[in-house]
């Protein structure tokens, strides 16, 4: 399941939800992303997270069957905030189930990568100079590589 | 067609969205690119350098070489950045 | 932070505290454990996790500790329940906080291989045919042991 | 001494603790485990296989050849299955 949203989200009542009644799955792999007050040296007050309506969505979804078609995953979840957000608020959670933890972990570190390098977002930081649009960073594109190197 | 701009592209061109009709000659996404910086300096600013510079065609990633039709939804941005 | 108890705990509340007011954490990678209702092929209707007590509590600190000298961690925790458990219900819980995400995913498998072959507890398990001691599994000796090869 | 079982080897012995005056000649884990098994069949069923047990002395990890003094507390059990 995928979602795109402004708001935030409770994390335990989503993997609660994501587990409910599924007594086959063993273990639930799930990243949160925080907001930082620090990018490089810079310090960073506020952030906006602009997307692409529909095709962010459709990206997600790809991400998520791609994932399915990977690994033995019972249950899958993946939620994206957009707007304007302040250090410590949640950005992005990911979470995974399946059987056995192995599964879990990778599925959730791939769309993690995944997520940071071709999902259409996009990050503008509020520092002490101004707003200013955060270029790409080269090692989340070679953390995403690892899973084409197959 | 509808041209969509986000991120610092749309804060140098100046505006979000805009109906185009499509150029006579203009049959792929290098050719709209080429043809969009023609327009004028913000145009040209914002889309000189074509490593940052990404587009999707209908909510899809597409290469330069990408064939354009009337209708499409072309989307330029730069590389992503989320999460 | 470390913890032994037979209650339940509550995961987004847990990693709400974990990360309140660390303004320099990106991510937090996390993974519950939930008990399943098969193994191999057989039904399990319930479990009974033995533990040493003291010993379990020194061991999971000893993990931890190892953990956060291996990867540059903000925040982490583990929680492990012991007693009597039924399907789906919540048995572990490993968070590890970090700035960048790549620290926290590896920290928390690390931390979990760990727990499932290290750690001081015994499973007990109800099957139709009765209450029976599970034997150590050699799939989860050869995830931890990826730890030792570097 | 303090013996602690634990898991299947406490149901087989019948016993979770007990205390044991260190007997004269058993200077280390593996010897105290030869004399445990000479004290009948529980004893002899549940360490008999030396693969499916292990040891720790004061609450760490200890090989068959660490040594033991009085006042130890010392626990056998299964390999671990946690989590």
């Amino acid at each position: 399941m995928i979602r795109v949203q402004p708001e935030d989200f409770d994390v335990g009542a989503e993997i609660e939800a994501l587990t409910r009644g599924k007594t086959g799955i063993g273990g639930v792999a799930s990243f949160v992303g925080l907001m930082r007050d620090v990018a490089g040296d810079k310090s960073i007050s506020a952030m906006t997270l602009e997307h692409y309506p529909g095709m962010t969505e459709r990206e997600l979804e790809r991400i998520e069957a791609e994932a399915q078609r990977r690994w033995p995953l019972i249950a899958s979840l993946v939620i994206h905030r957009y707007g304007r957000m302040l250090p410590g608020d949640r950005i992005v959670l990911v979470a995974t189930a399946s059987a056995h933890r192995a599964a879990a972990f990778e599925s959730c570190e791939f769309l993690m990568d995944y997520l940071k390098t071709k999902a259409p977002f996009w990050k503008q930081e509020e520092t002490p100079e101004g707003a200013r649009w955060v270029a790409a960073d080269a090692s989340d594109d070679a953390a995403a590589s690892r899973w084409t190197k197959e | 067609m509808k041209l969509l701009y986000f991120a610092h592209l749309r804060t140098k061109i100046g505006t979000a969205e805009e109906q185009l009709d499509l150029p006579p000659g203009i049959g792929d996404v290098a050719a709209l690119l080429e043809f969009l910086k023609g327009r004028g300096p913000k145009f040209a600013d914002a889309l000189g350098n074509r490593k940052a510079v990404r587009v999707a065609v209908n909510q899809t990633y597409v290469g330069w070489d990408h064939p354009l039709k009337p209708g499409d939804e072309v989307a330029i941005f730069p590389p992503v950045t989320g999460g």
